[in-house]
């Protein structure tokens, strides 16, 4: 049963939580609002055994509620276990058989979800704007994990047809030129305020998969930087359900801070 | 063993103008704030910058004219904005940028740490940031074959180190109750050839004793020891204290305008006469206390 | 989660024969004694062990035909000496050392824990056993040139590995008392395909949750925890217990012979019912006693 | 002042606790007694702050006594800091700037410093004897250490001309050949049961420096399966104070625990 009244925030979080199953390992960087509250909704409905490295820290975190950082202690308290960064985790994420799926956010995504946080314009060293620096998608994407997009802002800015400074490999220049240069994973999927897309096999475009309710298509390629290509079985982003919204805003985030995300 | 205790004014002459420093910091977790501080005061220059994700620290030094370059994986105060002042010094060619993923810092600093000329990763692979450094990363075959490309990452050996933990002997023997351990002190220590390391409290040996799993500096790898209870302020120093959302949120809004900036490091750096005059100019035991209750809530 | 926990017998199936296991073991300090019997008991076949430094389990599985290559550092029980059973294979041909330096041997695995290819060390330059392993070890250059020559270490990625600790959760959660942390707990686990653990006592989650620092394997790293205390014996297991010297006196007197020595592995190993009776074996609460008192001392 | 009594096990601990001094950090493996009570006994004499990683792991412990084994939890009770092994000791022993002195023993020992552990004869794969392993001894040799041998068995079968397997490297074929490869420190002085060696500038050959109270130089080159150097100021190896010897036989070693070695 979907909900009668929603925001955009929590359709995204629930559509982002579907993407995780028991048995996955997941991680959250800093300011991570969307995937945490889909971590937290995932781990209360269909996939209770999720592990959760929260802020790469902590082990199966029961945080209170989501908290104003999602790269401080608030979020880890009484975690099962503290992960060691330097040698834990970076070997649990390296090693190729944990935590395989990674969500990722960047100033700018293009048209084969490349993903740009270092630099905009076409001087690195001068930059028009100087952007907040690749830190982890700059492994991520080059390391065989499944790629996840999220993005609050759906816009020509965000959505580019080439990024200026590829900080996060994505498909590269489409086709098979990440399998060519022997890059396994790349990116599934991009869940954005309006759309939900992923890559077409061949040409590796972006490409909208379902529309949120309310949106239409034109105004999802009205907001992007290129051509995007149309699913043959388009269809409607399903609506959190009732529940779905009651847990996010009753236990999960009561205070509402996954919409400093959407301002 | 000659103590190791020393202050903070005395440790900062262990660095110098044009050094590399690698500082603890993420993005409002524990930074060794008074280090930071003296740094400023005494107008460091030309320094290099080494951290994983830079935080107000940063945005502090920028503002104060001791950088040119930076780095790392990162620099953001998350909830609280970008680092303005930072960012806009790169913008203007002032400060360079040498942007590196997590893996290849690390890659980069372990080398250092083992002494070996470099170690590999396979981050990066495939993105630009590798050919904008062409002096530090290079792509290299697997030697055995059918292990694919690999980036090898040039060691980085900074000239000092800064941490700030929960408590020390006179020693150096640093300790740290458990908590999130993030690289920049697993390993930049290790890889810098000198460390400072500015500490809640002094303790004897014999409390370190009690717990010698928790230690995570030897003696032998510290140079030098600063008692600075709430050296972290305003980052956080879980589990003791939180990071200070007010004191974040007066600096992003002075670091929108020089002037601005440099008036909020006259009031809170440059002025204040002493740590303990630093801590009141900020709140004092009201703040401090405010703030314990946010890390223990 | 799905609980892991499982007996010794159902998780030494786990193992094939001629799979390679990464075994935890020093001289005398911890080793995962209960599989080890269970591996002789179910006469597994072919077996490539790997141990930084092999103690009484090497010299028993080898004895009991266990092995045909040993891939490590050493094997020793110093005090006790130098496992006859097994040298007496070696220098039959009937088992293969490949022999690294302790550097080697970690890089090789921390490669496969890494996901890497290969990792580099400087050890091992200019000795004889580089050129004895061509296809795992490889002189290569600095590619940023300066650093001299360094040998590349092809990763090593075990089947299973095979560790004893103090106590864990039903959902895998491992954790370690304060003690000494060997690479064949850090890094064994992380390189293998699967991983069995051992532990002396099983404990609620919440238990895990007071020390969240003293966890060594997180429980998705965990394929399955088998309760055995004194599962060490008659390696140590500090601070519970120590070695326990006359069983290691017993086995040296009955390893200068073949037949001796199988009659003590038919009487300590394939003859007892069960763990408690391979306890009440060696000298039941009395013995153990003694032990825990050496190590408390 | 020499002591009155004393034997060769407290003359070598003697001489090897000169070898060390505060700043230095030392570390032991196992069946280690000459170089732990060395430790121990430069610790409460003249170098009260050399730091000390027992067994690699327990700094600055405070043993009771010499147990029967230096890989034990025993020699590293109430230590200030257990130093883990993979990721922290081997950052310290690797980086250059720690734990420049290394004690090594070898099976066979050859007239250039260099040791085997590894394999007695020409087979390495059906070798005669079977040695135990190259272990921390493989890497020491290589990466810049300064090495200190020590040996309770001088004869032709311990000091060979030329060792079977180099399983550590010393001063490999002599001369400059160590400087060649790039490799700095190397092989510096043999306390042996006999005397006491170095190795001459020019060549690295072994050469006698003091011979022990009571050795002459012909029974120590009959103990040597090469021909040994004399240097030109040949003196005796000190005898042992009468200090030194209380200190062993009542504090360090009470159960006489180093004559295990001397078996």
């Amino acid at each position: 049963m979907s909900a009668p009244d929603y925001t955009v925030d929590e359709l995204m979080i629930a559509r982002v939580a579907r993407v995780f199953e028991n048995g996955d390992q997941v991680v959250n960087g800093m300011a991570s609002f969307v995937p945490v509250c889909a971590y937290m909704l995932a781990r209360r409905t269909h996939a209770p055994d999720l592990v959760w490295l929260a802020g790469a820290v902590g082990l199966d975190p029961r945080p209170q509620r989501v908290p104003a950082s999602t790269l401080e202690s608030d979020l880890w308290r009484d975690s099962v276990a503290y992960v060691e960064q330097y040698e834990d985790f970076w070997s649990y994420a390296l090693n190729g058989r944990w935590l395989t799926k990674f969500m990722v956010r960047g100033a700018q995504i293009d048209m084969y979800g490349n993903a740009n946080n270092s630099a905009v314009g076409p001087d690195y060293h001068r930059p028009k704007v100087r952007l907040p620096g690749t830190a982890g998608m700059g492994d991520m994407g080059s390391i065989g994990k499944r790629l996840f997009y999220w993005s609050s802002t759906h816009d020509p800015r965000t959505f580019v047809e080439r990024v200026d400074w590829i900080s996060c490999a994505g498909h590269l220049g489409g086709g098979d030129e990440r399998a060519r240069l022997g890059l396994e994973g790349g990116p599934e999927l991009v869940v954005s305020n309006l759309a939900v897309m992923d890559f077409a096999p061949e040409s590796k475009r972006m490409r909208i998969r379902t529309v949120h309710p309310g949106v239409t298509v034109e105004q999802v390629q009205e907001a992007t930087g290129f051509p995007l290509l149309v699913a043959d079985d388009l269809g409607e982003t399903p609506a959190p359900t009732a529940e779905e919204v009651r847990l996010i805003r009753e236990e999960i985030d009561p205070d509402g801070t996954r919409k400093t995300e959407f301002r | 063993m000659a103590g190791k205790l020393t202050t903070a004014a005395e440790a900062a002459a262990l660095i110098s103008d044009g050094d590399t420093v690698a500082l603890q910091s993420m993005a409002t977790f524990t930074a060794p704030m008074t280090m930071v501080r003296e740094l400023i005061r005494q107008e460091r220059r030309d320094l290099t910058l080494v951290c994983l994700v830079g935080g107000i620290p940063v945005d502090m030094l920028a503002a104060a004219g001791c950088l040119s370059r930076f780095i790392g994986a990162a620099v953001s105060m998350e909830q609280f904005g970008l680092c303005n002042q930072f960012r806009k010094a790169v913008e203007r060619g002032d400060i360079v940028f040498e942007e590196l993923s997590e893996t290849a810092l690390l890659a980069r600093l372990g080398a250092a740490a083992r002494g070996l000329p470099f170690q590999i990763t396979r981050g990066l692979l495939a993105t630009d940031l590798i050919d904008l450094q062409p002096d530090n990363l290079r792509v290299i075959d697997d030697p055995f074959g059918g292990g694919g490309s690999v980036v090898a990452c040039r060691a980085l050996a900074p000239d000092v180190a800064l941490v700030h933990a929960h408590r020390a002997d006179e020693q150096g023997n640093v300790q740290m109750d458990p908590t999130a351990l993030w690289p920049d002190i697993r390993v930049f220590p290790k890889a810098s050839r000198r460390v400072i390391v500015t500490v809640e409290e002094i303790v004897d040996g014999d409390r370190i004793r009690t717990e010698p799993d928790r230690v995570v500096l030897p003696s032998f790898a510290v140079d030098a020891v600063v008692h600075a209870p709430y050296g972290a302020h305003p980052t956080s120093c879980f589990p003791r204290y939180g990071y200070d959302a007010d004191f974040h949120r007066g600096w992003t809004g002075a670091a929108r305008d020089p002037d601005a900036a440099r008036a909020f490091l006259d009031e809170h750096v440059r002025g204040p006469a002493s740590h303990e005059a630093y801590l009141d100019g900020v709140g004092g035991v009201r703040r401090l206390s405010s703030l314990e209750r946010l890390a223990s809530a």
